[in-house]
């Protein structure tokens, strides 16, 4: 019998069309392909003799695809020797996508902590360009200092369709905007109770948010949170990034978060 | 003039060098090794005989099995137990594989480099690459059998009291590198016999090796090259260990006084007769005859011996099925045991006495570079003559060539028990 | 990149390794000093340096603080390097004082074992050479073991195998030779110590004989209860 | 309809599989009854009998003509299906660009003496790589489709045996391509596949009987009444969501060794690290696939934070995952009883008496 199956571990090639210096060590990649993906998702990106790492989608056109990148070990930096015209192999698309059509009719509260605006820069984006009947966007984002701020070049256009807040924890004198961690931000915002809220950043800055938002009537079932763990497979074999009896790779990264939340909040699960 | 040498290089562990010459002859020479002792003997005290393989292989990274078979042999003298020939044959086979990893080691990587005067083997590599390429395959053979037997080259694991934990199903996957190395070892004759050796004698000194149904390596009883046949218990009667001020290391010489040389050279030259019929070929195409007295050349006795632990191995490869039982039953006992066995440098004596339950009560090792201390001394004196007037450069140069003649392992050296100044 | 390789109170053995890596040895690039190897040796600047054996006098930490000095990268290897090796026995009997490098200068790297393997060496340095960071493991032998299909040799015939709180990387070879790991590769950094010793009271003996009895974990958790 | 085979007509089945198969048979490998290769049927361990009990293993040859007086080898057919080391592709550099190998495994094996825990356990691993994987694994896919199963019904089980508990033996129901059952004087025969039919196809066999089928019956149920001690199933996946925080954890905590061995041995658990093996001039990289385990230090890290410091959260999540997260990720229980990681658990911890203590506690 020949066994005639898509190879989960075939690695597909995309040329890198532009890169763009987010930061010191934060880089853009737009990626020429024509795959079909959903905000939320991501690919697993591949460096010859270094591994693989799950990297969330940051935005698509109708030819490209666009990767946010920290250098933080093997792979990453690898992926930031990059330039225009080399080829990136990966993998993808995986995983779930953000829910958009929840939000119909209702508010979206867009929470971002540091590189996790990576994760919500497309569905934000999708959100304010009118194809959605959503009542108002609203995009949270709380970066570490002026230099880690990412995407400045869209901020333009973001604060023109959208509220578009950022709050910084260590601000310097070039800051003129709000200042303290996003947990504030949220405190100092109108949020409606049937907000439906998208969070994507560190663990313990979702579960301060959460905390947040149940203050000001937001029901957990209205709260999505997109999760990193340790990945290998993204193909929900390897068992890595299990979390209670999820699979992050495959259910997730996006959660509902009263569905996760008994293991989310609980330690060491 | 006062010529220092403060690390000799391409030796096994570290030691230094003082000489101080004065009007064109040398007045004093110091071998100098300088390493901390570890106090093994001391260390073995009141632990269980079982751990003396494993334990004593850690003296030396370089030559553990030999640590290992003169360690296990004083064990089953003491308990009496007897090994059966075919353990015997595999515990050989061991040994062999080590004399050929560390010979060729020594050889290639060590010695050679002095003949081309170049500073290592990589710099050799890159002018006599199938050179380079041939002395690995050799080592490889070497290092395989090892690996196979016990697990790793340096500290096997399968070495045990009354034979291995365990012996392989087969041994088939070593037949093909050792016949390379044979192969590869007959083609390197001619660039062995075009190396250049300066001249030099060793002639008052005694060759002192191991004598027993082959050509020596795994026990036997003691053979001078003037006719003296010593059993094995009472080696210490005859050579004694001393100390010097400068050196952190034992030596021993003859209790009358006279120098002696371990290693290579004596073997061959007490037991050429017995050398397998490959090896004497290869003596004889390199025009090597017993007595060889110039320890210059004892790369090409290095390289004869190789021959000869190929061939063996080969043999036994071959006829090889596993025993049925890789270990036989023993019991532990009040007494002493000894062990004796040719280290690829030379004799290397294990004595141990042990209480009822088997714990050691107190252990002697006499390696082989503290044997041979006085000999590179003296070899030095013979080999500096001709270039004491060439310049300190050319003076260290030289000595450290003597030096690694004997492929001194100064991490045995250095195993004792305790520094006695002198 | 420049290497420099050390020899303090050891046996040879982890120097072997560079040996033992046999052509790949000669693909490293700029091995500046290495006594055991080559008659010209440089003592500058390194970009990794190799260290084995104890520190065992005044001398010697005299060196070793300079060799830090001199050093982007120090790694320490084998059991005498990185846990004062089975000399280090002689600590406990008061017989002589030496130690693990780590307790003079700081260490970027433990290799462990008795020896190190030339597989681990190999994997290290090609991980440097491509621009990986190191990672080593910090699983015990019975993974390995069980990866080698190897079968238990405590639950099979009773033998004390310290596989369960050793640090794996020899590719657990006693056991594949049917005997009990006795701990050359050293404890893995946060073994369970107090389950293990309650079940196996047996085992306290050969991890205070082995040659990683004076490794901080051992150290510091079985010698102080006496 | 099943067969009746005379006992020395088992020669011929062994022989036709030899003809077109890498056989995988129980073996003796140091003392312990294993799966490994073998090339005749004498290798086979027949009459030998196997002793387990939490944390002991000893076998011992019994004063019988019957053959299968053994329970399942101590490594499990995962070996075969999932191995501990699997190469998933080659990468290699060539004129700046990279060339890719995809080597799918290529072995047909067949296993010889599958016994029903571990027929149920191949079932699991098939909804983990196969039927439940968003996109089913191929290189397990080739192994299992050229896979031929001979299960062999139990007439023995030992302590550590409670496939009962977990509904998943002593009997072979399904996914065999032959089922024996040794009876007094001869072996029942069972096709379970149009593959078993070829194999058969032109040997001359005797319909079974009904007092066969009746004696098979009987040795299924004394099998049966030799299990003890087993967990109580039902509900059970629930019981223990809700116990996760009882303090018990900590106890067995405390008497983990955290050495991997259970998740080793367990014939269903699956989980595999990816590592690269590159050459030392890395003109060629390989991606390999090894068996990794829930108890390694390693396992969860993110941003070289352990997310599963303790030992206790890591037992935690080898049994929750085991008895509960399975059910709702496989819709079945991932213990197929086989008791692997009771025996060869070197402090003996026995997963029955942790399941039903902490089930107690719901
Ligand atoms: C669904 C998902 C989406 C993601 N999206 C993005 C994204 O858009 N952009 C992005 O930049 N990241 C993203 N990540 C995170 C990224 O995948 C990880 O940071 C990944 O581990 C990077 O791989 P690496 O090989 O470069 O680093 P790794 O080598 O895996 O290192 C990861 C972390 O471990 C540390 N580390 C490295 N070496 C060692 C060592 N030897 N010992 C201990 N710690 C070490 C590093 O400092 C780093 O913090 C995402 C993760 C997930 C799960
Ligand atoms: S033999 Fe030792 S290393 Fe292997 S599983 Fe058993 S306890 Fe662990
Ligand atoms: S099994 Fe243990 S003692 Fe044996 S080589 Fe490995 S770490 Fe060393
Ligand atoms: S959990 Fe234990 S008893 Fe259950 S299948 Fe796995 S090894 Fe067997």
């Amino acid at each position: 019998m020949q066994v005639k199956l898509e190879n989960p571990y075939r690695l597909r090639e995309g040329k890198v069309k532009r890169v763009i210096k987010e930061s010191e060590n934060v880089f853009t990649f737009y990626i020429e392909t024509q795959e079909e993906a959903f905000p939320g998702q991501y690919n697993m990106l591949y460096a010859f003799g270094m591994g693989e790492a799950p990297i969330t989608i940051a935005d698509k056109g109708t030819d490209y695809l666009v990767h946010t990148v920290r250098a933080v070990g093997d792979v990453t930096k690898h992926i930031h020797t990059l330039r225009e015209g080399d080829v990136l192999h990966y993998r993808g698309p995986y995983g779930n996508r953000w829910k958009i059509e929840e939000a119909y009719d209702k508010e979206l509260l867009i929470i971002s902590g540091g590189l996790g605006i990576a994760a919500t820069r497309w569905i934000f984006q999708e959100a304010i360009d009118g194809r959605h009947p959503i009542r108002r966007v609203l995009h949270l984002y709380g970066s570490k200092d002026y230099e880690s701020l990412l995407y400045r070049e869209l901020y333009h256009r973001w604060e023109e369709k959208a509220e578009f807040l950022i709050t910084l924890e260590k601000p310097d004198e070039r800051w003129k905007g709000n200042v303290g961690l996003i947990t504030e931000l949220i405190k100092k915002t109108n949020i409606s109770k049937d907000a439906l809220v998208f969070i994507c950043g560190p663990d313990p800055m979702v579960k301060a948010c959460v905390l947040e938002l149940e203050k000001k009537g937001v029901e957990h079932e209205g709260i999505y949170a997109s999760l990193e763990r340790h990945m290998k497979c993204s193909v929900g074999t390897c068992g890595h990034c299990m979390i209670g009896p999820f699979f992050v790779c495959k259910d997730g990264p996006v959660f509902r978060y009263d569905r996760i939340k008994e293991y989310f909040e609980r330690k060491e699960v | 003039m006062e010529v220092r040498i403060d690390a000799l290089t391409r030796v096994e562990g570290e030691g230094a060098l003082d000489i101080r010459i004065r009007e064109g002859k040398v007045e004093d020479l110091k071998l100098r090794i300088y390493e901390p002792p570890r106090f093994f003997e001391q260390i073995l005290k009141g632990k269980p005989y079982h751990t003396i393989p494993d334990i004593t292989a850690r003296i030396c990274g370089i030559c553990p099995v030999a640590y290992q078979m003169s360690g296990v042999q004083a064990v089953e003298d003491a308990f009496s137990v007897k090994i059966t020939e075919e353990l015997e044959r595999i515990r050989r086979l061991m040994y062999y594989g080590e004399w050929i990893q560390s010979h060729a080691l020594h050889v290639f990587f060590l010695h050679l480099p002095d003949f081309y005067n170049v500073s290592s083997i990589l710099e050799l590599s890159k002018m006599e690459k199938s050179l380079v390429n041939a002395g690995l395959e050799i080592k490889k053979a070497g290092s395989k059998t090892l690996e196979k037997l016990g697990g790793r080259v340096s500290h096997p694991v399968s070495v045990k009291v009354g034979g291995f934990y365990k012996l392989p199903e087969s041994l088939e996957e070593l037949e093909e590198p050792l016949e390379r190395a044979m192969d590869i070892s007959f083609s390197l004759l001619e660039k062995f016999k075009g190396l250049h050796f300066p001249k030099m004698e060793l002639k008052d000194i005694i060759f002192v090796s191991l004598e027993e149904e082959d050509y020596p390596i795994l026990k036997g009883h003691i053979l001078t090259s003037d006719g003296m046949r010593i059993r094995k218990e009472d080696f210490k009667e005859f050579f004694e260990e001393y100390t010097v001020e400068y050196s952190s290391a034992k030596r021993s010489k003859r209790k009358d006084g006279k120098v002696y040389a371990t290693g290579p050279i004596s073997r061959f030259n007490n037991c050429y007769e017995k050398l397998s019929p490959m090896a004497k070929e290869y003596a004889k195409r390199l025009n090597l005859e017993a007595p060889e007295k110039n320890p210059y050349k004892s790369i090409l006795v290095r390289m004869v011996e190789i021959v000869h632990c190929l061939e063996r191995s080969i043999k036994i490869v071959k006829d090889y099925r596993r025993p049925e039982s890789s270990q036989i039953e023993y019991k532990a006992m009040e007494g002493k045991g000894y062990g004796v066995s040719e280290a690829p440098r030379g004799i290397l004596w294990h004595s141990y006495s042990f209480d009822k339950e088997g714990k050691i009560k107190s252990a002697d090792i006499v390696p082989p570079t503290s044997q041979n201390q006085d000999v590179m001394e003296l070899s030095l004196l013979l080999g500096l003559e001709e270039v004491l007037s060439q310049g300190e450069e050319r003076i260290r140069d030289e000595s450290e060539k003597v030096i690694r003649c004997f492929d001194p392992c100064i991490s045995c050296a250095t195993h004792f028990l305790r520094v006695f100044i002198s | 990149m420049k290497i420099g390789v050390f020899k303090f109170s050891s046996c040879d053995g982890c120097q072997l390794a560079f040996f033992e890596m046999e052509e790949e040895l000669f693909k490293i690039p700029s091995i500046s000093y290495f006594l055991e190897a080559q008659s010209v040796n440089e003592y500058g600047h390194f970009d990794v340096s190799f260290v084995e054996g104890s520190v065992s006098n005044r001398e010697d930490e005299e060196r070793i603080r300079d060799i830090r000095q001199r050093s982007k990268v120090l790694v320490a290897i084998g059991a005498c390097a990185v846990s004062g090796g089975i000399q280090s026995v002689g600590n406990f009997e008061e017989l002589l004082k030496t130690r693990p490098i780590k307790d003079y200068v700081d260490v970027d790297y433990e290799l462990a074992g008795c020896p190190i393997s030339a597989h681990t060496l190999r994997d290290f340095l090609m991980t440097l050479l491509h621009g990986r960071t190191p990672s080593l493991p910090d699983h015990p032998v019975c993974l390995e073991c069980k990866r080698k299909g190897k079968v238990c040799v405590t639950v099979s015939r009773g033998e004390i195998c310290l596989g369960p709180i050793t640090r794996a990387g020899c590719g657990a070879i006693c056991p594949s030779y049917s005997r009990g790991c006795y701990g050359c590769y050293g404890p893995v950094s946060r073994p369970n110590l107090e389950a293990f010793l309650k079940c196996f009271p047996q085992v306290e003996e050969p991890i205070k004989l082995s040659f990683n009895a004076y490794n901080k974990v051992y150290r510091e958790n079985l010698w102080k209860s006496e | 309809m099943p067969f009746f085979l005379k006992k020395d007509r088992i020669e011929v089945l062994f022989g036709r599989l030899k003809e077109r198969y890498k056989i995988i048979a129980p073996k003796l490998v140091d003392g312990v009854i294993s799966y490994a290769y073998v090339s005749t049927m004498d290798e086979v361990p027949f009459g030998y009998r196997d002793h387990q009990a939490p944390g002991y293993y000893r076998i011992k040859k019994e004063d019988t003509k019957e053959l299968f007086t053994y329970t399942h080898p101590w490594n499990s057919p995962k070996s075969f299906l999932h191995p501990p080391e699997l190469t998933l592709l080659k990468a290699k550099r060539k004129d700046n660009r990279l060339e890719f190998l995809y080597p799918m495994p290529d072995e047909r094996y067949a296993l010889f003496d599958v016994r029903p825990c571990d027929l149920y356990a191949i079932r699991t691993l098939d909804r983990v790589f196969l039927t439940k994987a968003p996109q089913p694994d191929p290189y397990y896919a080739f192994l299992r489709e050229n896979l031929f199963i001979v299960a062999v019904n139990c007439n023995y089980a030992t302590d550590t045996c409670f496939c009962s508990y977990m509904g998943t033996g002593p009997e072979a129901r399904e996914r065999f391509d032959l089922c024996l059952t040794e009876l007094r004087d001869g072996f029942l025969l069972e096709v379970g596949s149009s593959k078993g039919d070829k194999l058969l196809e032109g040997l001359k066999l005797e319909p079974a009987s009904e007092e066969h089928l009746r004696e098979k019956e009987g040795r299924i149920r004394s099998t049966l009444e030799l299990m003890k001690v087993g967990v109580e199933r039902d509900g059970l996946s629930e019981k223990l969501y809700r116990v996760m925080e009882d303090t018990y954890w900590e106890e067995v905590g405390r008497r983990c060794l955290a050495c991997t061995n259970c998740t080793q041995v367990c014939p269903t658990c699956f989980c595999f690290d990816i590592v690269e093996k590159n050459s030392f001039e890395l003109e060629e990289s390989q991606r390999v696939r090894v068996w990794d385990s829930c108890f390694n230090p390693s396992f969860a890290t993110v941003h070289r934070f352990n997310i599963r410091e303790s030992i206790r959260s890591r037992y935690r999540q080898w049994l929750m995952h085991k008895f509960a997260y399975w059910m709702d990720q496989y819709d079945t229980y991932g213990c197929v009883g086989c008791g692997r990681c009771i025996t060869w658990c070197p402090v003996g911890i026995d997963i029955r008496r942790e399941v039903n203590i902490l089930a107690s506690k719901a």
